[in-house]
């Protein structure tokens, strides 16, 4: 009897909390993004399944000794998941489109708009009662509106680690509704006839123009803001990897099997940050709503930036892809080419909406680097 | 000046200087492709390769026809590692 | 003079104590095993290989600073190489069978008794002098009758890590002489006749079955055992990776490249708890004389089972699928279709005792987390 | 009561308690498939292949006459795989 | 303003000491060296990387909390990842012309008087102002003649971690070169006539002995030389998942994903040392120097033993097989059939030259060893 | 004696103990080889696999011709990683 009693007490019923209740269903809200709706799965799948593993009652996950913790504090807090990932990220990008296409730069350049507007907002959030965001907070959470979640990760666990969680399903989330939230956007800016712009073919881009990019690219970042390098140095490496043509095995592993990996334990240690202490408050709700302004703003800044740059420039520039600077990538860029061909069934965007898109990888890790460099001392 | 006030002072320079300093370093970065990424384009430009319809007429027809022993042992690794996969694990 | 005096008594011939000569003869035995008789090989030969590094004298890989000091302690004493194989393989396990003929559950859960039956034949050990287990030792010992490695080097490492070496040797070659164990046990509790039983085919499971049922199982589990959600609730996340067809690529990582690497640290590490203080010495006779028994009893137990189910169900069991319950997939499995075949050359029991025998992986991994939520405190 | 007897209620206790939870347990999980799975199975029921004999037929002639270009690209694929595997790595 | 005058502050422009920035055009050189030249590149790329990161100013790669840092403590420091690349290259190295013709472990053997030859150098080098070098130094810079590079860099990290940069540096740049170094001492002395020699054929080497191979080896490393027995361990550990044939997905994992993702580690955890304080001083140039001298003798060492051997020996040996026992596999071996060619254009000495070669690697690992034993306390 | 001779009378004795060692291993590795190795591979010499022409003719008209199973499925396998591969990852 007494053992039957013991065996009561360990189970979770008896031990549920409401807000571990309500947490497991955000968890089983997650997975149902994921696997019916198809956002982002690769990391929403492991994150709605650690918010279910850190809220059970009794088994410790993430307190001393449990698993996700272990997970967190050697991979999230240190800031190395992210790093390999972005790494991983790097291995993948290829920047021909934007090597061939400079200009494109200012695409990226602008739509990272929405990352500063989203801080100002975040502070103008204290206005309501029981919001009480600091700076630091304020610029964890603008870091949504760049679209990058591995960049949203690493700023949020060094600014505001008891936000990382509400900040990186928020980062996902919208991420995954690039496809719903920029196209009347898209369109609302822009007149058919600029949707109908055809822009002239790239021009081919050298093998040695690739290897050199990213070293340029580290370069300036070390020059002007070293507090950058270690998303954007990561994210060279990988890329130097790929471009460089010698270390192909140490490519391949870093795009598959070490993403993979690292992947798997980022969204367990993500989701283990989704405690109800940490999750169910109105701060939450607050980053939530700001998510969506963020990438809408990020969005309108990129197309109107294009509809700038097209007074200025002799060679016509479709202003659809300005949309493609939020990053997201490839999202991004095949909503712009989808949008592009209800106008215009023959004009093809996606390449050069990879521009601007990789553009925007480098804009978000650029503006993290001056949040980090100015408010995270 | 009250808190609230400081704090929107605050952000709007983070916002301004942000701003700024990404519009700055991309355009950087677009003078740099232009200037020294297009020089080592031409001056290093990417070997040409001749696709001669030769070998690729060669290459047709051996994947049509009879497959290369390059392609067969590729072949037969593939085979080997999907066995090695799904063999035992536990 | 004096240098070669130094380099002489840094040798191992001038340090070795016998204890550490038989664990390396131990050690070659399991190499033997693993390469020669094909005895679960993947984690054998690197526990076998862990064991004699573990016992040279002066290199130190076990003390701090060591090799096979940083595995163990980082990957099994914190419990998270037996978790992440235990993801692995619920990456690799079809549920299928299972949930197309969900009374095989019953099977898997009766072959649990082979569990705690040992659980009852440790503590009687305690009459023989020299041995003394605590009734924490006991039910690590217990656990080698779940006939599933990584459980049982989990709940070791839980409940008596100075058994663990043992422990872990017991279950992997008990779990290698399955084919040699179970056969003459089944045909002694089962006619001819109950061994012709041809079973009904197993009706068709749905992908959205099979994605909800670890759900279902981690619910069951969060509500009724917290203790045992590690084990589960990675085994769990596993198989959702696998199910759900989302995350493809980290399925495959997770079945593959991750688990081969934790696979080769597990095992050293395993084999560095094979020092002679704690194998050589009469505890280890009973833990390796009480594996023999719990297989034995689980299979009976399974078998006797599936005979009292055939007294009260309509569609007929063929009880020798019972002795898959046990787990020790799929060796258990294949060898209740092999002796099928003997009695009957046209009855493939192959796919019908995949259900009792993922059953027994679940029924160990709660009867792990009983005993954990009993003893562990 | 001596230890040894305790021990063995101990034991005894656990052995009851286990074996009872692993059957409520499990059984718990038949009820659960036989009724929520079942349901569900029902309600959403995995769309139908139609197993067009043409496509089939297609793919066999494929692989039997020329070689699709998926295949080839596939080929390639496992060629340069197996390059890269075999480089020099120390 | 204010914001502005602190972005500045930030910056690597506002930060930068010389040393850095010659560190960063030395990291830039081994980039080169990888890239263009393809020396080493799986090695010195990430190296050549680490360098640049580790030196940026204001970013503390390197400091407590920094990515580097932690690679570092975590892979080199404990010696782990050299170790596993170790078990990644025994699990690709085949030893069968080394056992169909075992004489050639005298060679091997010979090629290590590059080691101690530099060791010797390094202490005469005190003689400089400015360089004082201690034993331990001495003899982790010696190492270097070894032509291999992880036991060089775990024997670094053991004896000499500040020296460690240098030492990995000057390692692979001239295991890169052996095709430049090699020759013309080879042609120096050896005869037109000798050069000419054919080897007869290898006999054929049967499973067994494969893989009881790496188990002798062991075994004799563990009586005679246990402070070798980290690496010659992990390297038979790796050998014999290769020849089992029980174990190919650990044996296939071990040769790529798993040494893939430690060497982007390891590369940027020894590129980590390479900080100004450490590299820009008249001693790395004494090692640059003496890993020149170290490479040459162990070639000529090779070369005369064979010629000695052919004095005694019935069947005859190429004396240019000797140059392969330096290590640097499969490079030298290479060589030697390269430089054979020119002499006898029917001459294929590639296979009979893999016996030293690997022979080679087997003695810088007692050579290091040795050290260890002898200096390492 | 002075320091810099006392480190080079180490040195001395460390490269000649080093060399002595590293021959001495080795040599008795030799001796291993010779005597072990060579009488287990008398005793348990590889299985002899008769390289039957007929099987060898068979895989090669296979590859020729048309495609075994295994090979449909190794490089239906090869396609279904190339895709899994080559899906988004961020
Ligand atoms: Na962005
Ligand atoms: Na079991
Ligand atoms: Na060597």
């Amino acid at each position: 009897m007494d053992s039957l009693y013991t065996l009561w007490l360990s189970t979770g019923l008896a031990n549920f909390e409401l807000g571990q209740v309500i947490m497991m269903v955000v968890g089983c809200g997650l997975l149902y993004l994921a696997i019916a709706r198809n956002f982002e799965p690769l990391l929403l799948l492991p994150m709605g399944f650690g918010a279910i593993l850190t809220n059970i009652p009794v088994a410790g996950f993430s307190e001393a000794g449990g698993l996700l913790h272990y997970i967190y504090y050697a991979g999230i807090d240190t800031g190395i998941f992210p790093l390999i990932i972005f790494m991983g990220v790097g291995a993948m990008t290829d920047f021909s489109a934007l090597i061939g296409n400079p200009k494109t730069l200012l695409l990226g350049a602008a739509a990272q708009f929405g990352i500063f507007a989203t801080l100002f907002g975040a502070i103008a959030l204290n206005y309501v009662p029981g919001i009480e965001f600091t700076l630091k907070d304020a610029s964890a959470i603008a870091i949504i509106g760049g679209a990058d979640g591995p960049t949203a990760i690493f700023l949020a666990s060094k600014l505001a680690p008891e936000l990382l969680g509400a900040i990186a399903v928020a980062a996902y989330s919208y991420m995954a509704l690039v496809p719903i939230i920029q196209p009347p956007i898209m369109r609302a800016l822009t007149t058919d006839k600029e949707r109908k712009i055809e822009m002239a073919q790239l021009r081919p881009v050298t093998k040695i123009e690739k290897i050199i990019f990213p070293l340029g690219v580290l370069l300036m970042t070390i020059f002007f803001l070293p507090s950058a390098t270690p998303l954007v140095g990561m994210f060279c490496l990988g890329n130097l990897m790929r471009e460089s043509g010698v270390v192909d095995r140490l490519s391949s592993t870093a795009q598959n099997e070490l993403i993979n990996i690292t992947t798997i334990f980022l969204g367990l240690g993500v989701g283990s940050k989704l405690s109800s202490e940490a999750f169910l408050n109105v701060e939450t709700l607050g980053i939530l709503g700001l998510g969506a302004v963020a990438f809408s703003i990020g969005t309108a800044s990129g197309v109107l930036m294009a509809k700038l740059m097209n007074k200025f420039s002799k060679v016509p520039i479709n202003p659809l892809i300005g949309a493609a600077g939020v990053s997201a990538v490839p999202m991004a860029a095949r909503v712009a080419n989808k949008v592009g061909l209800e106008a215009n069934p023959h004009n093809f965007l996606l390449m050069h909406a990879m521009g601007p898109n990789v553009a925007g990888v480098l804009g978000s890790a650029v503006a993290a680097g001056i949040l980090l460099a100015l408010v995270g001392t | 000046m009250n808190n609230m006030q400081q704090q929107f002072l605050e952000a709007g320079t983070l916002m301004l200087a942000g701003m700024v300093f990404v519009f700055v370093f991309l355009s950087i970065l677009i003078i740099f492709i232009n200037t020294v990424l297009a020089k080592l384009a031409i001056k290093f430009p990417d070997p040409v390769v001749v696709p001669s319809s030769r070998t690729n007429k060669k290459s047709n027809s051996q994947v049509a026809g009879k497959v290369s022993p390059a392609i067969v042992s590729a072949i037969s690794g593939a085979v080997k590692r999907y066995r090695a996969q799904h063999g035992q694990a536990k």
